[in-house]
């Protein structure tokens, strides 16, 4: 007799997520999907805008990170409108890129993936959201939290009009220059991200790693998947969010693929699956073989951890200590253990503050002239940054009046999807045995996709309440057998 | 039965209204399709009251106002001489073909030509076909 | 006496609105001390059975953000309906559809093929499409159904708040939630936010001539844009004079048009209709050549006009062409 | 908030109406609508008894929104809102369905006439249950005449006006007020002498204690509406001063400097220090500073040294700018004759002897150059020729209005060379003779009879053959070419708008008919009316007259603007535009819109604002209204979407 578990949501991801868990007559886990029941159409309903609207309007894919949607895009009108803005303008935008990247993976580290860990994978769903965070850091930490928030994010507001889809991006620039009172005020946040990002990174080596059940757990089978990886690195293959080539290495760590954005389609392809909304991205070359892992399947992780095992170091010192002392701990790169997404998000969150000390501190970030206006024809453009999920690539081609006519977008977490609908498998397989599920199964499951941090992740851990989990075991006759909440 | 297209058509008072009128008194004849609403001027044509006729099933949508320079008030032909071609535009983007909104200038004087316009744009309008609406839900 | 019972859902959304109230920061646990919320978020399948479970009107508030596209949104926002006393569209896409609206340009075939069949980077041999339902080895797996349109949340249920913004700012939606506890409400149907246009608060508007005339109009990337003048007087199209207030000018502070998604005024009865008949009785012609010629250098009056208001406007959907 | 009663009367127009549309079926279909609480039809409703039983309804069964489905509101709905106003209703409660002129008369199938008739009455209804009462305004009138133009027009106007005891101010640009009819020799058809009639009226409007004259004078800034203009009035200098100057005339033979005479039509020369015409009111000398060698280059001050007793000469005179407020503006600007250079084949221009019919009226004038002799190069023409409508009926010039006076000023001439010539041989070339107006036909029978040979025929070309004009033509009738020899040709030119006219209706906001007269407000029943509220027209501006017609319109004028001057208030029209302020954003949209410049902008409330009196209720400025806030009372946006949904029913 086959059970079938619902858990829906798990979280968002484009939308948010069902997972399908069919047990078989012993009651261990037969199959589970992860099923993304959420489709707008972006890439239809782009054609016949005018292309530099693009920015504004893409990023309502997802208003978590829509930093990442209107820098993407602005990057691909500049590439489609071959224009190359003036060095004041790519360093605002690669400013204003890193103060996004460190105020939402510490939004995601505290806020959203965290509570697992801080107040332990076991802990009861009162505990796990951000009071429960609070409970274990202490309210003056949580404080922190929120007010470093709330600054970024300011910062961010006056920068770009809205920190919630921003404005200013244009092809060959931005809308407006950086004012000398802005870019004191950025140079302390800065500096206080960074202590944050150190202090963060210390409580997760105090919380975590000096907990050996935590360590076990990281490193357990699993959360492992052995899978290729990509991301973008610079030309020295350092880490890198805003601008460079995209690497990809394989279970071994060796480059496999290194290429400029433009050929990605010579690379990556999209495989459709009838029961979700969501496509899979594999590896051309290698080919997409279903649900499994290893070299031979074209399956291939991004986000922090895959960024990490793709770059070869980080630029700014104090990241570049912490990235050697991860792979130090947990045996070697790359790492496959989906867990080490958090630890390796922290550090990616420091390296971001580093990085916005830098360009604060960068006396041509004050330049006035931040426009060049394109005159050449616009015909296709690609553009790419590291969103915090994970690569994102914008694709346009219009017409010569540069209205769309084709959309094409790889959003980050889709690069992702087939991992993550991997590890569920997995985690549902190894800990659901005998029809026994409980609570805790259920967060050990939740785990392994919160560590993907799939966007939309937001509202779960926020307020008190919780990811509301419900598992029915059904007979084949569909009756309910056996039901259980968590809530 | 075939298809008998409802025309809305807003005519100013002092022109084309009143060519409609001598339409009328010189007994030229025209379909009744033609369902006119009388406005002071043409350029007291909001584009919503268009949107608003297709909205309401209209197949077709003819506004008349004086002739250029002849305006009772001057200039109000212009405003609608402005806005019309930007709606035609934008009507398009929302799939009603162009040719189903017509903006003319007819006198009072023009009795007869008001007749042909009629007879014309009906004719027009049936080679289109019904202006289809938007369903509810699919379901 | 107990806290009000509120509850969050989302539809077809961004989560941007959920991030506009993480955005709360402190304000947020204000919020939490005095509601009790019961559910955020809330799942098809179960939250069917736990909200069926409930006395109808048992939930205070139902904040729903999103437009509706699928069917389980509009089931839930049905069934919310039904057990909420007040229901509050939340942001632009709950309001007005939203950007997610912009897809009544195209119907539901065009969208699912150009995603799964024709997009660059889509390998489907077989041309599979995602299917309502789905039976694999182990069972059969389900979709909710794709509709062929957007819907704007009061086009499938009774609203009786709307909260513009895409996000809402901060200021609305503490004074929205400071209402609701407080019981000083306006009259149900209400828009809570200011009910004049953009114009009213923006501070360009000083430099905008009393006679503005418009000979040619211009995309933001053709020119540099002035930091102060009014962005008509740029010849940019602004769509502020037909936007609600209340956003704090925040595209404005960013040096860009406003983009509408506060939506219409309070007099307004079709968005796009305003805003496009206000810019084009500005153009400076009065040759019908010379018109059309200024009219064709606004790229997409549709997209434009109805940026964030599609589902809402008379003719709501693209319609289909004659077969 | 009063409960919405509607009436719905449909009138059979005897047949008119009943023959095509199904009146019953729409009376039951009318009865059936929603808000409507009775529903009738009578047979002529605009008969007292009709207008009777809507009254009778109105009180019996408290109806307070009436719609009545019969011929045009363009026709009626005066009528039908005085009886809603004497039934204690207010007038704008009514709401007219024209199933007669756009309908039972342009329709056949009375089936579907039937069906279009109900669409309109539910339109009506719909729009009427959504009526706004509106409530007529009056302001005062400043009991104060502007009258502009002193040609005949111009002249009567006044001083109707002034006789009736109001205050007039005429404005001429000219020195001398008389225009055109002061030139003319005799006037057809009673061979009046032109002058003679004028002088007198001109010397009473010189002596009027209640007209302000002002000549060598224009009007260059109109502000205000009805009731209440501001006038700003140019006064060009004559370099007399008038108040000093006796026209004693010692000053002229001191100056050195002859022009043309424009009076004369060139024919003869003056003294650039000149009185127009003998008879000129005022009678004043004026220099003219495009000859005089001081205005010009600042030699010569003879005259100014002559007139060194009275001091009336003042070379150095500037213009100035006066100030007058007046409740009614009379436009009387006159005409110009059409310039026959336009049309080159008939060697205007080109040949001395060919000449226009006011040059003709010089010439033959006691008046003019050689003292009433018709003479050409000092003998008299033995062979002349008259060609008729040119400039006029002639659509290549775009001028396809007829002229009104050509055929019979021509008449008259061709009588006056017979008179001074009698041996003359006299042919007049014509399209049609048009004689219509009392003792015309009499008058050109007489001409006929006296010798005058009238050939229908188009003119082709007037050209030279050994010295001698040579008129080539085709004779319609016989349908032949023929070539006639001539000592003399007379154009019959026809009138063309004065060449300032544009910028009087860019002035006074005037609106001007495809001829480029100036348009009346209704061309049957408000002939001397303009769209512009208390602007009225007199005279050739409006279109081209004959003298009687031009006096009898002047009057009509001075009645219209006296019956707003008298009256002493205005009411103004309530169908206008109103802002909300409680919803207007001050986004200036609708400011640069309006073509009257009501709208303002109110700096400290940051919005805008529509000056009641100036708005016409165009209405363009609620269609623009990006958050249509602006109400187009009357038509009000709700009123007409509901018409439309009622419309297409």
């Amino acid at each position: 007799m086959t059970r079938r578990i619902t858990i829906d949501p798990i979280t968002r991801l484009e939308g948010h997520g069902k997972i399908e868990i069919f047990l078989n007559d012993e009651g261990n886990v037969e199959n589970a999907y992860l099923q993304v029941p959420e489709l707008r159409g972006f890439e239809k309903f782009a054609v016949g805008r005018p292309a530099e609207e693009m920015p504004r309007i893409t990023q309502r894919i997802c208003g978590v990170c829509p930093t990442a949607h209107h820098m993407a895009s602005t990057k691909c009108l500049d590439d489609l409108f071959k224009v190359d803005p003036p060095q004041a303008a790519k360093k605002i935008r690669e400013l204003f890129y890193s103060i996004f990247m460190f105020e939402d993976h510490t939004l995601h580290f505290y806020f959203l993936g965290g509570p697992d860990f801080v107040v332990g994978p076991k802990a009861s769903k009162e505990e796990r959201n951000i009071f429960g965070v609070l409970g274990k850091v202490g309210l003056e930490v949580g404080q922190k939290v929120i007010g470093i928030r709330k600054k970024t994010r300011d910062i961010m507001t006056e920068m770009a009009g809205k920190v919630i889809h921003p404005v200013f991006g244009l092809p060959g620039g931005i809308s407006k220059p950086l004012t000398k009172e802005l870019v004191k005020t950025i140079k302390e946040v800065a500096r206080e991200g960074v202590e944050f990002s150190l202090f963060s990174l210390k409580f997760f080596d105090d919380l975590v790693l000096k907990n050996k059940e935590y360590l076990d757990l990281i490193k357990s089978d699993i959360y492992t998947n052995r899978t290729y990886f990509m991301g973008l690195v610079d030309e020295k293959n350092s880490l890198n969010f805003y601008d460079g080539k995209l690497r990809v290495v394989d279970p071994e760590g060796k480059e496999y693929l290194k290429f400029p954005v433009k050929e990605y389609l010579k690379y990556i392809d999209e495989h459709v699956e009838p029961w979700s909304y969501i496509k899979f991205l594999f590896l051309k070359d290698v080919g997409w073989k279903g649900f499994v892992d290893g070299k031979d399947s074209g399956i291939y992780r991004v986000a922090p951890l895959a960024r990490l095992n793709v770059s070869d170091a980080i630029e700014t010192p104090r990241a570049h200590e912490e990235y050697d002392r991860m792979y130090k701990t947990l045996g070697g790169k790359p790492s496959h253990l989906t867990l080490a997404f958090h630890w390796a998000r922290l550090i990616e969150a420091l390296y971001a503050a580093e990085n916005m000390e830098r360009l604060a501190n960068d006396p041509e970030i004050l330049h006035p002239n931040v426009r060049k206006i394109p005159t050449a024809t616009p015909e296709e453009g690609v553009g790419v940054v590291e969103a915090p999920r994970g690569t994102l690539i914008h694709h346009y081609k219009t017409d010569k009046r540069g209205i769309i006519e084709e959309a094409n977008l790889i959003v980050a977490t889709q690069n992702n999807s087939a991992a993550i609908n991997m590890g569920i498998q997995k985690a549902a397989k190894a800990l659901i045995k005998e029809g026994k599920v409980d609570e805790g199964i259920l967060n050990l499951i939740e785990i392994t996709f919160r560590a993907y941090d799939p966007c939309h992740g937001c509202g779960t851990h926020l307020l008190p309440g919780h990811v509301p989990l419900e598992i029915n075991v059904y007979k084949k006759s569909g009756d309910l057998l056996h039901s259980f909440r968590n809530h | 039965m075939s298809f008998e297209p409802k025309i809305v058509a807003f005519l100013c008072n002092w022109c084309s209204y009143a060519g409609a009128d001598l339409a009328g008194t010189s007994r030229i004849k025209y379909p009744p399709n033609v369902r006119p609403i009388r406005v002071m001027c043409s350029g007291r044509v909001e584009p919503t009251f268009v949107l608003k006729a297709f909205a309401s099933g209209a197949d077709g949508v003819l506004i008349c106002g004086c002739h250029p320079g002849d305006c009772h008030y001057m200039e109000g032909n212009y405003k609608t001489a402005r806005r019309i071609p930007l709606l035609k535009k934008m009507l398009k983007q929302l799939g009603i073909e162009e040719e189903r909104v017509r903006l003319e200038w007819v006198s009072a004087a023009e009795g007869a030509r008001f007749a042909t316009l009629v007879k014309d744009m009906i004719a027009k309008v049936k080679e289109l076909g019904p202006s289809r609406r938007e369903g509810g839900f699919d379901e | 006496m107990s806290k009000p019972k509120v509850a969050f859902y989302w539809c077809a959304s961004c989560g941007g609105c959920e991030e506009a109230i993480v955005d709360l920061a402190e304000d947020i646990l204000k919020v939490v001390e005095a509601v009790d919320i019961v559910f955020w978020p809330l799942a098809m399948d179960i939250k069917t059975k736990d909200v069926e479970a409930m006395p109808d009107g048992s939930i205070a508030t139902t904040f729903i953000n999103g437009a509706v596209r699928l069917s389980e949104q509009e089931e839930m926002a049905k069934l919310l309906r039904q057990k909420s006393e007040l229901i509050v569209a939340f942001g632009s896409c709950a309001h007005l559809g939203g950007i997610p609206g912009l897809a009544n340009f195209f119907d539901k075939k065009e969208i699912l093929e150009t995603t799964y069949l024709t997009s660059l980077s889509t390998s489907n041999p077989q041309g599979i499409l995602p299917q309502e339902e789905t039976r694999v080895k182990e069972g059969i797996l389900t979709l909710p159904k794709f509709y062929d349109r957007v819907y704007a949340l009061d086009q499938v249920i009774e609203v009786d708040y709307y909260l513009p913004g895409c996000a809402p700012p901060k200021d609305l939606i503490i004074n929205a939630v400071t209402a609701i506890l407080e019981g000083t409400l306006p009259p149900k149907g209400s828009v809570l936010a200011p009910s004049k246009s953009l114009c009213e608060s923006c501070k360009r508007n000083e430099s905008k001539p009393e006679k503005l005339r418009i000979k040619k109009f211009f995309r933001p990337h053709e020119v540099i844009i002035d930091q102060t003048r009014c962005f008509l007087d740029q010849g940019l199209i602004c769509v502020g004079p037909a936007t609600r207030d209340g956003c704090g000018a925040r595209c404005i502070e960013g040096n860009m048009p406003c983009r509408g998604c506060f939506g219409p005024t309070e007099k307004a009865t079709d968005m796009g209709a305003n805003a496009l008949s206000a810019i084009a009785s500005l153009i400076d012609s009065q040759d019908e050549d010379e018109i059309k010629r200024i009219v064709d250098t606004i790229a997409d009056p549709a997209g434009t006009f109805y940026r964030f208001s599609l589902p809402k406007a008379l003719i709501p959907k693209k319609r289909e062409r004659k077969i | 908030m009063e409960t919405i009663k509607v009436g719905v009367y449909i009138c059979h127009c005897g047949v008119n109406i009943k023959a095509t549309v199904d009146v019953d079926k729409l009376t039951q279909f009318s009865s059936d609508l929603p808000p409507v609480s009775v529903a009738k039809s009578y047979i002529y409703l605009c008969s007292d008894p009709g207008q009777e039983l809507i009254k009778k309804d109105i009180e019996e069964f408290g109806l307070n929104r009436i719609v009545v489905a019969s011929c045009s509101p363009r026709m009626h709905e005066p009528t039908f809102r005085k009886v809603l106003r004497s039934a204690g209703i207010n007038p704008y409660c009514l709401e007219m369905a024209n199933i007669r002129e756009q309908c039972s008369w342009v329709h056949d199938d009375p089936v579907t006439a039937t069906q279009k008739a109900e669409a309109l009455v539910s339109a009506a209804v719909a729009k009427a249950r959504l009526l706004e009462p509106l409530e007529e305004k009056e302001i005062d009138v400043i009991p104060a005449a502007l009258v502009i133009g002193g040609g005949i027009a111009g002249i009567q106007t006044s001083l109707d006006i002034a006789d009736t005891g109001f205050k007039v101010y005429l404005v001429e640009k000219q020195p001398s007020i008389g225009g055109h009819m002061m030139q003319l020799d005799k006037t057809f058809p009673t061979l009046d002498c032109s002058a003679c009639i004028l002088t007198p009226k001109m010397s009473d409007v010189g002596n009027h204690p209640n007209i302000e004259l002002h000549t060598y004078s224009e009007v260059v800034d109109v502000k205000g509406y009805v009731g209440n203009f501001q006038v700003t009035i140019k006064k060009k200098p004559r370099y007399i001063i008038e108040e000093k100057c006796n026209a004693c005339g010692l000053c002229v033979p001191y100056c050195p400097v002859e022009m043309p005479d424009p009076f004369n039509m060139n024919f003869s020369k003056i003294k650039c220090l000149y009185i127009p015409f003998p008879q000129a009111v005022p009678s004043k000398y004026v220099i003219d500073p495009t000859h005089c060698r001081y205005t010009l280059k600042r030699e010569c001050k003879q005259c100014e040294l002559v007139c060194k007793d009275l001091k009336a000469i003042n070379l150095k005179q500037k213009e100035q700018l006066i100030q007058v407020e007046v409740g009614t503006i009379i436009v009387a600007t006159g005409f110009d004759t059409f310039d026959p250079i336009l049309k080159p084949e008939l060697g205007y221009g080109l040949y001395p002897n060919v000449i226009t019919g006011l040059e003709f009226e010089r010439l033959s004038s006691a008046s003019g150059p050689n003292l009433g002799d018709l003479l050409i190069h000092g003998k008299k023409p033995k062979e002349v020729v008259f060609i008729q409508c040119v400039g006029s009926r002639d659509k290549s010039l775009g001028n396809e209005y007829c002229s009104r006076v050509c055929c019979m000023y021509t008449a008259k001439q061709a009588h006056l060379v017979r008179e001074k010539i009698p041996d003359a041989t006299i042919t007049i070339f014509y399209m049609d003779v048009r004689a219509f107006g009392k003792g015309f036909e009499e008058f050109y029978d007489r001409v006929k009879q006296e010798g005058v040979i009238y050939r229908r025929g188009n003119v082709a070309e007037v050209f030279k053959r050994k010295n001698r004009l040579i008129v080539r033509a085709e004779d319609t009738l016989l349908g032949q070419p023929i070539e006639l020899e001539a000592d003399l040709v007379v154009l019959a030119v026809g009138m063309v708008p004065s060449k300032d006219s544009p910028g009087v209706a860019q002035l006074l906001k005037l609106s001007q008919s495809a001829d480029k007269f100036f348009l009346e407000a209704h061309p049957k029943l408000r002939p001397v009316d303009t769209a512009s509220d208390g602007i009225f027209l007199a005279g050739c501006c409006q279109g081209p007259k004959d003298i009687p017609d031009t006096v009898a319109q002047a009057s009509a004028a001075a009645a219209r603007a006296l019956t707003l001057i008298a009256k002493g208030k205005v009411a103004i029209e309530a169908a206008i535009s109103v802002i909300d302020e409680e919803f207007c954003s001050g986004c200036k949209t609708c400011i640069s819109l309006c073509p009257y410049d009501a709208i303002s902008f109110n700096a400290e409330k940051g919005i805008s604002f529509i000056n009641e009196a100036l708005c016409k209720g165009c209405g363009t400025c609620a269609a623009s209204c990006p958050s249509s806030v602006i109400v187009a009372r009357h038509f009000t946006t709700e009123e007409i979407m509901a018409q439309i949904e009622g419309v297409v029913l």
